[in-house]
């Protein structure tokens, strides 16, 4: 009995020291931040089957905890980069709601204008310096950012969020090797979410892990994190940015974790392993930092209070970006030059 | 006969094909187990097996180089490149390497392969996945480029594409994916390289390629009921090589020729085929040559833009009605 | 004005917008310490120092990446791609990215950013370093295009490229590095976007960009001398913006046309220029169009080989007896 | 005395057993082809500045021993890929020496009728499938030459040269994981020669063996080779090429070396350290092996013999080249498509 009391007692107190080291406001932050993605890409999955959305769209559910991690580790005026599947890294930076589901949605209010769509979902004025949907390409532009920082000596750093399919691309290879000789402030997270597509990552990747068995290719260290572990994922991204900010040059980190929902819009995920996903739904990120949340000692009502908070903020963006006009029509021809028109002739 | 849609029979050419020749093999992202993005190989790996059929990496320089390399010591490989905006990522092995390496070695490296593609714009998708690139391709010496605009074609010039003895990019559009028409039963094989008059008219020649192909018939149907106007028009079904005899013949009998591009405007394959009338049938136009293009503009992809932007029925409609008097 | 060589122009350009703003730094392949692999900008690295004058690794779109993601935070890069040929393995920043950005942010992202590039024939160096690619450029909506033909216009145009707010690829033309020309003392800054005419004549209009543009005016000499024709020679000097302006007024004034083109024929920016006037001056034409191109064919690279394939003074001067009469 | 004597004996009968496990034959044998190399590439060099090659030329001076290591442990139907820099690859297929110079001239006894230059031999009966000029290209490509040999189970082996700098291009890590993944019989070799044209490998690259030390991130065995010693480099051959044509997949091997000229004609090497080249001199791969045939017993006149005749050889296919007539101008107009035209219209 005494024993286990003071295994008891052992426990909590590291769990004190846990919460500690984090500290509550920027777990309350990182349980919103996973909650805003979740609510937001569970309706953006609801309006494309109302026919509200079109195109495609490339949801991130399971993934959560990475983009918030990071999110919270990161200031205001550095910079993020991501791919197609990028509602989650762009709302981490605090941009608007109804922005982003009016781009969805083709609407005015889009900030993008319409131009852009799901896949390329940008916030200049956050850091979010665009999603990318031609693989690999993004990697190469991030360093390019952490080139600037480091020429102007801003502080900033870049980070770039890929999948694992993204590793066997020529441009991870170039950027990693450009970054590293230039020792540019920037972080490479792969999120390691166990396919490509509708491919199992293991069936066309030489290494188990597709970045970090890399890693050594570049001189840098071979970094694993817990994905779904929106702490682990914080402190591994303070780790990597104080590094860069000294001029420890570039991180590449690997995120294991798993995607709930298919590739896109259209993909029923029916090349998975029966039980694969049960099993990952186990892990859902949410639900394990919510009983996190609760066994530090935070009271339930500030959880809820956060939970309401973003369903409604997610209702009312709906509500906004379904108000919203679609774009005119002479946006089609604004902004492919400085001037801001189209004109290729005088 | 029988009705397939488009995408199926980008899988029954396929499968003809390596059924009659072993040396037809296949890879890209997605196609084997999958059966495609688009659906489009559904049953191959099926019925060819591992080796046949191949899932990649997403390594599209490793696709083409070794679709290239396999070419050049006996096999006949079809690549995919899943959607044809991917081509710039690997437009080195295409444009350098394999469109080049039989001249480049006078003449001692055979080349007997095929890129299939998805291009075109109308499906939302954004500037990075709607692009139509036929034009990169033409502008490529030593790449025969075909694009079809119907179920029959597809099946038919696919299949000569896969035996034709040089590389040969194939561009599906992939709003006609869904598209159905008849398909001829059977061992069905094309003829890459001439051009097909879908209709015939008297005022106007309209020259069109792969979506703008429907397009062009309907607003030549509104043109004639609403206008009076009687067109013809020309499916060019291959840019290379390009069937001038039958695109100027068409020409010359109208005297008046508008083509219509997905391509953005600038260099676009209606400009190579106007400056080449402007040259050889100067003498017999009766009207200023019209090319109805996508402005010089990425593509936008909310649905009231994107459909501003690729040349629609009413497009042609209003343009021919108004040069045409 | 001092008599400099096209190549140093580049140089001296480089260096004249690099000390007038920290902003602007420049990347590339062996640029920084040896000065180029053409000589081309010889003292900077030893002006401007290593922060500012960086040497790469062969890693193209890592360059191509770097001076993009540079350009949208505040830099102002300046990329060598160091033979246009290899645009290809970093096609996808060029076209996909850098080109579109700025259109698919809805106009948040800035792009100021200059590759420069040797292009073109004429050096034996063969096909996969030879090719004059400036149609490709043309081609992809979002990328001004420069090839200028004079050290005065590689320095005017350089400055005015590194100034411009949107991505400018600059086409040197390696055959005329060495060529001479008087260049403005001081502070010069062109304006890209305007055609130059070189040499006015009542019969023809010859319109031509970079090596080809010397070679017009040599054959336009000779068929002075020779045949009594007396042509207007046209620099077109920018792609895009095209100065549709001077050339339709050029074009209208002798009421025929010629276009010179090293790009290989097909979607040359020859075919573009065609197509405008033969849709926009067809009723002031007193001759078909005619376009003098390199065949659309890899480049070879014997002497013999290559110097019939490129226009040459004397193809000009045969096409355009032939024609004008 | 004794021990010295015994130390003696001992050290030949390690050179007997080394001579044995290559054997005498084939020693002469590279020693032949190292000499062709350096001979055809002197003349070459001569013939450059009395400018009857025109363009430009790419010598492997100082690197023949891996050509020849390799040209001789390969089989004639099995495959190679080269760069520019590759008269000495295609020269160990056995290829004519007057082709070769031929087309270097622009002649019309060019081995690709003056299309293609310098930088574009190929040889397809003799297996040598072509010079590629653009960095990183002809390794997928080489690939797929090894898949075609997998798939038709006709246990050909492909071997792709390359350099350091081109470790760092995108195309050389999707080839290596492609290889990897499909086992294909396919063995990569980077010539280290320490140079990236005018920038020296290390100020451009992120690990200190371009090559080997990214081997692991495509599962494969880190390999350095000595690449001026031709028996080394033979062995590592065999040993690739066993491995490959067991289905045991592609190897990367590293050969460290050098080149005694500059990068290309137009390169004088003035960014070279000062004592460099004479280092690298000392180790000149020729008289090193001349010495190890003589230490080996293998008679001066037979040596001699082949020197003579190399000398012979190359002269005679100067003397060819030089009379042979520049291309028929129509040669223009030919193989751009299987019919022999190259029309793009009917
Ligand atoms: C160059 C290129 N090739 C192929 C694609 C098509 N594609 C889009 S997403 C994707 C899979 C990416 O997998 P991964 O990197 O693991 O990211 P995830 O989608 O799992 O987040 C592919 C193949 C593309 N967009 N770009
Ligand atoms: C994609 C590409 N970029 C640049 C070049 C120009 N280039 C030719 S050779 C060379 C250096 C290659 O170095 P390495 O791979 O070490 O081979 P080496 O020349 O030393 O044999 C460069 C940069 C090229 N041919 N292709
Ligand atoms: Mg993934
Ligand atoms: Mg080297």
């Amino acid at each position: 009995m005494v024993k286990r009391a003071q295994t008891k007692k052992k426990a909590s107190a590291k769990q004190a020291r846990l919460n500690d080291d984090i500290g509550e406001e920027t777990r309350l932050t990182m349980y919103r931040l996973q909650l805003e993605i979740r609510h937001l890409e569970q309706r953006a999955h609801d309006l494309f089957f109302q026919n509200l959305i079109k195109g495609t769209s490339h949801l991130a559910l399971g993934q959560e905890a990475i983009a918030s991690g990071f999110g919270a580790a990161l200031r205001p005026n550095d910079y993020t980069f991501c791919t197609y599947r990028g509602h989650a890294h762009t709302l981490v930076r605090g941009t608007s709601m109804t922005g982003m589901l009016g781009e969805l949605m083709g609407k005015e209010c889009g900030m993008l204008q319409g131009k852009g769509g799901s896949m390329h979902l940008t916030d200049v004025e956050k850091g979010a310096m665009g999603s990318y949907a031609i693989i690999g390409a993004h990697l190469p532009i991030a360093a390019g950012a952490a080139w600037q920082a480091q020429y102007n000596k801003t502080g900033q750093v870049a980070v770039c969020f890929f999948g694992d399919g993204t590793t066997n691309i020529g441009a991870f290879h170039e950027a990693l090797n450009f970054a590293a000789i230039w020792k540019l402030p920037v972080v490479f997270v792969c999120e390691n979410n166990l396919y490509m597509e509708y491919t199992p990552i293991s069936d066309v990747t030489a290494v188990e892990h597709p970045a970090a068995d890399r890693a050594s290719a570049y001189g840098l260290d071979s970094i694993i994190v817990d994905g779904n572990d929106a702490d682990a994922v914080y402190r591994i991204a303070v780790t990597a940015f104080d590094k860069a900010r000294e001029g420890g040059g570039p991180s590449l980190i690997e995120a294991k974790t798993y995607r709930h929902s298919g590739h896109s819009r259209a993909d029923p995920a029916s090349y998975r392993p029966k039980g694969e996903l049960e099993a990952w739904l186990k892990k859902d990120p949410i639900p394990m930092y919510r009983q996190r949340l609760i066994d530090f000692g935070v009271k339930e009502s500030i959880v809820k209070n956060i939970e309401d908070s973003v369903i409604q903020a997610v209702d009312e963006a709906t509500e906004a970006a379904k108000a919203s006009p679609p774009p005119p029509v002479d946006y089609a021809f604004t902004d492919v030059w400085a001037d801001g028109g189209s004109s290729w002739r005088n | 006969m029988a009705e397939l849609t488009y995408r199926e029979a980008v899988a029954e050419a396929i499968a003809q094909e390596m059924r009659r020749d072993d040396s037809v093999v296949f890879l890209g992202e997605d196609i084997a187990k999958a059966g495609g993005v688009f659906k489009s190989t559904v049953g191959l790996w099926e019925e060819f097996g591992d080796l046949r059929v191949r899932d990649t990496p997403i390594s599209e320089q490793a696709i083409l180089g070794a679709a290239m390399g396999a070419a050049m010591t006996g096999l006949k490989p079809i690549a995919e490149i899943m959607f044809s905006d991917f081509l710039a990522v690997c437009w080195d092995i295409v444009c350098n390497q394999i469109a080049k390496s039989r001249y480049m070695t006078g003449g001692q490296v055979d080349m007997p392969l095929v890129i299939r593609t998805a291009n075109g714009g109308g499906a939302r998708f954004g500037a990075q996945h709607s692009q139509s690139v036929e034009n990169w391709a033409m502008m490529i010496p030593g790449i025969k480029v075909v694009a079809p605009s119907s179920p029959a074609d597809v099946k038919g010039l696919l299949a000569a594409a896969i035996r034709d003895p040089d590389p040969v990019i194939f561009f599906e559009q992939k709003s006609l994916y869904a598209t159905k028409g008849m398909v001829p039963d059977g061992e069905h094989v094309d003829e890459i390289g001439k051009a097909k008059v879908l209709r015939n008219g008297d005022d106007v020649t309209i020259l069109a390629l792969a979506l703008m192909v429907p397009r062009a018939l309907e607003a030549a149907e509104r043109l004639q009921l609403e206008r009076g106007i009687s067109a013809t028009v020309v499916d060019i079904r291959s840019l290379v090589p390009l069937d001038t005899k039958t695109i100027l013949s068409e020409v010359i009998k109208t005297g008046r020729v508008v083509t219509v591009e997905e391509n953005p405007r600038l260099c676009g394959w209606g400009a190579e085929i106007s400056s080449i009338i402007a040259e050889e049938c100067f003498y017999d136009l009766d009207m200023p040559i019209v090319r109805i293009t996508t402005p010089h503009i990425p593509l936008a992809s909310a649905d009231e833009l994107e459909d501003l932007m690729i040349p629609s029925v009413s497009r042609i409609f209003d343009t021919i009605s108004r040069e045409v008097d």
